[in-house]
């Protein structure tokens, strides 16, 4: 095989892989736009999902996001703060902690969902509720966003660490002035796996959250997620493809608008902190 | 070269401190070992590190000496395996061997990397956060210490009006300094120096051992080189460090003159001439 | 907290007590009613442990199950479907078992087209499976299945998609489709159109009950609710569904 | 740095919380262990007083409401099709990764990088409704009943692709510019660079990318179970639909009671436990590399 | 050290070269000047390297020393931004002006580098891969050239036993052996070793010098080095390099003993004396 061939032959998986992309994406962006209105934002669902809009489930949906990483972010920091910072070397707990939270990465959704439906719905009596459904996101998203914030931790730079050493500065002080500030990229790359994930989830919202299409009232309400929506819209609604279009355009359209709100908040922030002489 | 910029640079108000090679021991280090996960890395140093001298440290690649400044102020305790045996006596305590508070002791001993790493922060919060950490709570007296140490190592002149621009914006020469100052704001005892200028470019190389000549007689300083040509002009103390078998050891100690000029041992003139190492 | 009501159970029945369910919160200002999912079986497990205040059941109440109550809201028919460039226009209930038991494999045999059998089955515990195992008398073992869906609306969606497919749903599912031009054709069952119009005269055969059910001392609100379901009140809403009014 | 040592007062009682925390995550797979296996208990159970809990793992069919649990068909069907993902995405996602790094230009590795970006944000209900609207009639076309083995794994492997790409290119990045001026300098081909010095100098990086992906795939339910066909049996060949362990979860979950919502805890649990075992695997290939690093 | 067994090393037969110092250039260089994005890092470069001599060049950190070795074998061409201008002539052929093979170019000027770069595949591998690439189809021929290019490196009775075993296991030395014996194996004219033992312990450094200088006659060899004694020990024309407003400059440039003991510009003299860089 010649170079010539070879780069040929490379060009053409990456011209493969781009046209079934947009295939994918054209059909969702064509089918969804003729469905679409702003209307449809601002409505709740009527008929079913085939007429009116899908306030009451993006509703659902951000505050599913918000329980799950109010409960995240926190935890997940400060396991990632541990394990980079605190653990000993060679401590064997610190090392299944990391298999435990590969495990957890891996987990299927739907085996969440088996938990977060025995675990907060019935054990806990939290029954389907916005409550049970996004505690059970947090489970979901908080090994990935663990390992992200830790391999993040770990890529700072030693000297800084060795110099508030030499400072004689607490590790206190150093991790919240100087390591974690350093480290917010992979912090924001991993809210970022996380919302993503968070957002796009279905199979464990099914039995923890639930199926119940109306504006919630609190926390204990049932209430139902873009992407359940959507999937009860294509599989169990007919004359649901329309609106399951659309419903699928703007979820897509979520997604990217926090993804490129993150990713520009971690370019300014580098363009701040780290001005190249 | 900038020889005539340099001697603007203000000290303080010069300590009448003991005068140069009238020997009185600030620490005194006998029989030092270290070994890092059971591997002998240095063994039988034995010296004293005389008050408001420089001693020069000098010896090839992975002799161990930054290993050895390493346990003068403690920071060997993070070093991973490292175990350290012998005695170093610092105002009548034993470091190593008595309790000690090693915040409180890096503040009385600073050190200097031989690559500058300076926070990632501003100019200005580079120093403050060091102040801020042991106590000094009044904002005033925070801003008299800081501009103090910036214009101790001449860099007041050249960064006064962009204070709150990363640090990380500076020249390499420029960041070493504001290393320095960063150590020397908390008004230590003893400088540490592990090869402060072999990073730098030849002109920032000497600002930085311009401004090294200066602390002499107003602090302890220890420094190590490859630059043989520099520990010369600097020092008033040189160690010769070599290697047989894997363990690093002091071949020869003593008066910086006498050891460039009649060396005892037939390694150090060896050494010294390059025919070695 | 009488000023709650909980639904669960059937897919079917859902989408229409969810409908009711807003009409009756609209004219009753405070009530909260949620409705969740789950299958028939479920509607009637989470009755008997109180786990909802009413079920929702799409078939006829079995003989183990009569310590529950069943208030009929509406009928609804599965019907079998073709795609639509499909030559077959009827199907014998011998041939359907035969098709659906694997011993007939190609439409050829059933003066088609040259053409393999997909065969279209629902996943298990749905009740209607049940309801379909029962009419011809099948063990759901013995099916031949090419395809399993969960829902309705996935069966259309695989039937449109494969010519050679034959499937069951819901009639009003199905005769929906086919008004808005979808690529599938409803089969005459035992010699009646499979439509909702033949099912409100109570002439097609494979047809079944949307019930609610309570146990034996419901709440006065749910009570009040099933009055209200079961009212002409709702008649559009179970219209739009494309169910027939009892 | 090692951090064994903790200076003061304040830093250990933050470890100590810390501590805590870490904790919680052991908890909470020994808490998601534990429920599944409490769920599932009167089944295994049963199956192990009843000697029937072999009939598990061989071929009695799924035919829960009968009372036949034969799961072997689906746990054959969910390696079948995470192997063949695996095997598609992973040579092109890695070409795509070596394209993107080596081969297109500035502006074209930009945009290249954001549709990877982008595809990677496509929620897997969106993958399944293309894959039933759009692939699965176009496969019946062909070959009917479209619904198939192949469908599952067209779908997951374009839905693992920017795991693979991303993480494979994350590992190319890696690679020392030096060993690359290295195979430079000795006048070797861009093909032989990349073939053989940057792609095994990057291997423990992609070896990790590929089993991350492998894990998704494995776990993966809404898309393959709009478009696998979901008839229980062992895969015999490319068209032939298939119920993955996953899929059969979401379909019979909401409506399954006594034995057999039991039995689908159950598979949950075996599905945890491949899970484990697959990361156990990554955790030995990461050390045997490192060992293989290590000066002697 | 390690001189008796340097002894033992088989170079393969002596060729009749031509003897060293009487100048026949291999290379000319005329008026060579490099940029980058537009900023010039190296300009007016003019000098010859002549057939089987050791050529030193010397100079601070950041003074193009690397840049100029990388323009000779094209390696610029994959520089970034980076931009050639001038003449070098090497066998009647301007490497920069005429169209040249850069694949065969390379094969006939090796490269070594600071940091030991063996390939991630094994000891043989390592080998192996240039020779195929270089179409050595005879399997044969191949080994026997493999096994006289570890010879000449002093490397065979070190790895004979474990040639399947991967490079990156051997220790730096053996590593950079290694990168020498890859760059001889294809029997190259002209070797560019840039800081070939500035990476490595005291020991394996004498190892590789010694080595370097059994090159000498055999091989036309540029070598860029920090230690100065060690280019006397080695070369036999040196040059200066040094940094005149941020551009880089061949100050001077002749016989080795000349430069070293009698420097005719006055920055060569501070530097060699090491009161400069
Ligand atoms: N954390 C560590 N773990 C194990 N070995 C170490 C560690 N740090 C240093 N060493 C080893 O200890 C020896 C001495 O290292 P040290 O860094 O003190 O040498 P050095 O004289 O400062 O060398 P250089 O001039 O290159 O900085 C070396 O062999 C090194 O490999
Ligand atoms: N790829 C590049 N792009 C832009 N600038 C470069 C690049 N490579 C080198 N430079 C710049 O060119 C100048 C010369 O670099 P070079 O590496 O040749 O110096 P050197 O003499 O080899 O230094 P050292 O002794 O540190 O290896 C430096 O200022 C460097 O920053
Ligand atoms: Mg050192
Ligand atoms: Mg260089
Ligand atoms: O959800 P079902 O109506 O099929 O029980």
């Amino acid at each position: 095989m010649s170079d010539r061939v070879f780069s040929w032959l490379l060009f053409g998986c990456a011209l493969l892989v781009v046209s079934s992309l947009l295939w994918v994406l054209g059909d969702v962006v064509l089918e969804g736009v003729a469905h679409f209105t702003w209307q449809f934002l601002f409505t709740a669902p009527m008929d079913a999902g085939r007429a009116g809009g899908i306030s009451p489930i993006l509703v659902s949906t951000l505050w599913l996001l918000l329980i799950a990483l109010t409960v995240a972010l926190p935890l997940g920091l400060g396991v990632a703060i541990w394990l980079s910072e605190f653990a000993p070397r060679n401590s064997r707990f610190a090392g299944s902690i990391g298999i435990t939270l590969d495990i957890l990465a891996g987990v299927p959704s739907i085996v969440y969902g088996l938990f977060g439906n025995a675990f907060f719905s019935i054990y806990l009596g939290l029954g389907f509720s916005l409550l049970s459904g996004g505690l059970t996101l947090a489970c979901m998203i908080l090994p990935v966003f663990v390992r992200t914030c830790e391999s993040g931790l770990r890529a700072v730079n030693d000297d800084w660490r060795r110099g508030a050493l030499a400072l004689g500065m607490t590790r206190s002080t150093t991790i919240w002035h100087i390591l974690l500030p350093a480290a917010r990229p992979a912090i924001v790359a991993g809210l970022i796996l996380g919302i993503g994930r968070a957002t796009a989830e279905t199979a464990a919202l099914l039995f923890t959250s639930g199926y119940v299409d109306r504006m919630p009232g609190s926390l204990l309400d049932s209430g139902r997620a873009l992407a359940v929506h959507i999937y009860d819209l294509s599989m169990n609604v007919t004359g649901g493809d329309g609106a399951a279009y659309a419903s699928a355009l703007v979820l897509v359209i979520l997604i990217i608008v926090l993804n490129t709100l993150a990713q520009s908040l971690v370019d300014s922030w580098f363009k701040r902190r780290l001005t190249i002489p | 070269m900038s020889r005539k910029k340099a001697s603007s640079y203000t000290l303080g108000e010069i300590k009448q401190g003991t005068p140069c090679c009238v020997p009185e021991p600030h620490l005194q280090i006998q029989d030092l070992a270290v070994s890092y996960s059971r591997k002998t890395v240095l063994s039988q140093v034995s010296l004293d590190i005389y008050k408001g001298c420089i001693t020069a440290l000098i010896g090839p690649s992975g002799c161990g000496k930054t290993t050895f400044l390493s346990t003068l102020n403690r920071l060997t305790d993070h070093h991973e395996g490292a175990r350290v045996s012998g005695k170093i006596l610092f105002d009548g305590q034993d470091l190593l061997n008595d309790p000690v508070d090693t915040l409180k002791l890096r503040r009385r001993i600073g050190m200097i990397f031989q690559k500058p790493n300076p926070f990632p922060l501003s100019i200005w919060r580079n120093l403050e956060l060091p102040l801020k950490e042991h106590g000094v709570r009044d904002h005033g007296l925070r801003r008299r210490k800081i501009e103090q140490a910036l214009k101790d190592v001449g860099l007041w002149d050249e960064v006064f009006d962009r204070l709150e621009t990363s640090a990380l914006a500076l020249s390499g020469g420029q960041q070493q300094r504001l290393c320095i100052a960063r150590a020397l704001v908390l008004k230590p005892e003893i400088l540490l120096m592990d090869e402060p200028c072999s990073a730098l470019d030849p002109l920032s190389s000497a600002v930085v051992e311009e401004l090294i000549l200066r602390l002499r007689d107003r602090y302890t300083v220890v420094i190590v080189t490859h630059n043989l040509a520099q520990a010369r002009r600097v020092a008033n103390y040189a160690g010769f460090f070599w290697m047989t078998e894997r363990v690093g050891k002091l071949i020869e100690f003593g008066q910086c003159q006498h050891l460039f000029e009649a060396p005892i041992h037939e390694l150090t003139a060896a050494y010294i001439s390059g025919a070695r190492g | 907290n009488d000023k709650r009501l909980t639904l669960t159970g059937s897919s079917t029945v859902a989408p229409l007590a969810l409908e009711i369910a807003k009409r009756y919160e609209a004219q009753h200002p405070g009530v909260r009613i949620d409705v969740q999912t789950g299958g028939s079986s479920r509607g009637i497990n989470d009755v008997r442990m109180g786990l909802a205040d009413i079920g929702m059941v799409s078939r006829a109440l079995k003989d183990s199950e009569q310590d529950l109550t069943p208030y009929l809201v509406a009928m609804d028919g599965i019907g079998i479907i073709l795609h639509q460039r499909n030559a077959v226009s009827a199907l014998s209930d011998e041939q359907i078992v035969n098709i659906y038991t694997g011993k007939i494999r190609n439409w050829k045999e059933v003066d088609g087209a040259d053409q393999p059998i997909t065969v279209v089955n629902k996943a298990e515990g749905r009740s209607t499976l049940e309801l379909f195992l029962h009419y011809y008398a099948l063990k759901n073992s013995q099916i031949k299945a090419q395809v399993v869906i969960g829902d309705n609306q996935q069966g259309i969606k695989t039937i449109v998609g494969n010519p050679g497919a034959i499937g069951y749903v819901s009639i009003g599912t199905a005769e929906y489709e086919e008004a808005r031009g979808t690529l599938i054709k409803l089969l005459p069952m035992a010699g009646q159109p499979a439509t909702v119009m033949a099912l409100a005269r109570g002439r097609y055969p494979l047809s079944r009950p949307l019930n609610l059910i309570v146990k034996a001392q419901p709440s006065d609100l749910a009570r009040d609710f099933i009055t209200f379901a079961q009212s002409p009140a709702v008649r559009d809403l179970i219209e739009a569904q494309f169910f027939v009014t009892p | 740095m090692d951090i064994k040592n903790i200076d003061n007062r304040a830093d250990r009682r933050l470890s100590a919380l810390l501590v805590l925390l870490a904790g919680g995550v052991a908890l909470l797979l020994a808490l998601i262990m534990l429920l599944l296996l409490n769920e599932s208990w009167p089944f295994i159970a049963k199956g192990w007083r009843e000697g029937t809990w072999l009939g598990l793992f061989q071929n009695q069919g799924w035919y829960p409401l009968e009372g036949r649990f034969g799961m072997a068909p689906m746990i054959w069907a969910s390696l079948a099709v995470t192997l063949g993902a695996i095997v598609l995405a992973l040579p092109i996602g890695l070409a795509y990764a070596v394209f993107l790094q080596f081969y297109a230009p500035t502006a074209t590795a930009l945009g290249f990088r954001l549709l990877l970006n982008l595809l990677a944000g496509v929620p897997s209900v969106v993958f399944g409704l293309w894959g039933l609207t759009r692939l699965v009639p176009w496969i019946a076309q062909w070959q009917p009943p479209g619904a198939s083995l192949l469908a599952a794994i067209l779908v997951l492997s374009l839905m693992i692709l920017p795991t693979v790409a991303l993480t494979s290119a994350a590992a190319l990045a890696a690679v020392p510019k030096e060993l690359i001026s290295g195979a430079m300098a000795l006048g070797l081909r861009r093909k032989t660079q990349i073939l053989y010095v940057v792609i095994p100098a990057a291997r423990s990086g992609i070896a990790s990318g590929t089993l991350l992906a492998t894990a998704r795939a494995l776990g993966e339910t809404m898309a393959v179970l709009m478009v696998a066909g979901n008839v229980v049996q062992t895969p015999s060949g490319l068209f032939e639909p298939v119920r993955v362990l996953t899929a059969n979860i979401a379909l019979e979950m909401a409506y399954a009671m006594g034995d057999h919502r039991a039995s689908l805890f159950a598979s949950g649990l075996l599905l945890t436990l491949l899970v484990w075992l697959l990361s156990w695997i990554a955790h030995r290939v990461t050390r045997i590399t490192k060992e293989k690093r290590q000066h002697v």
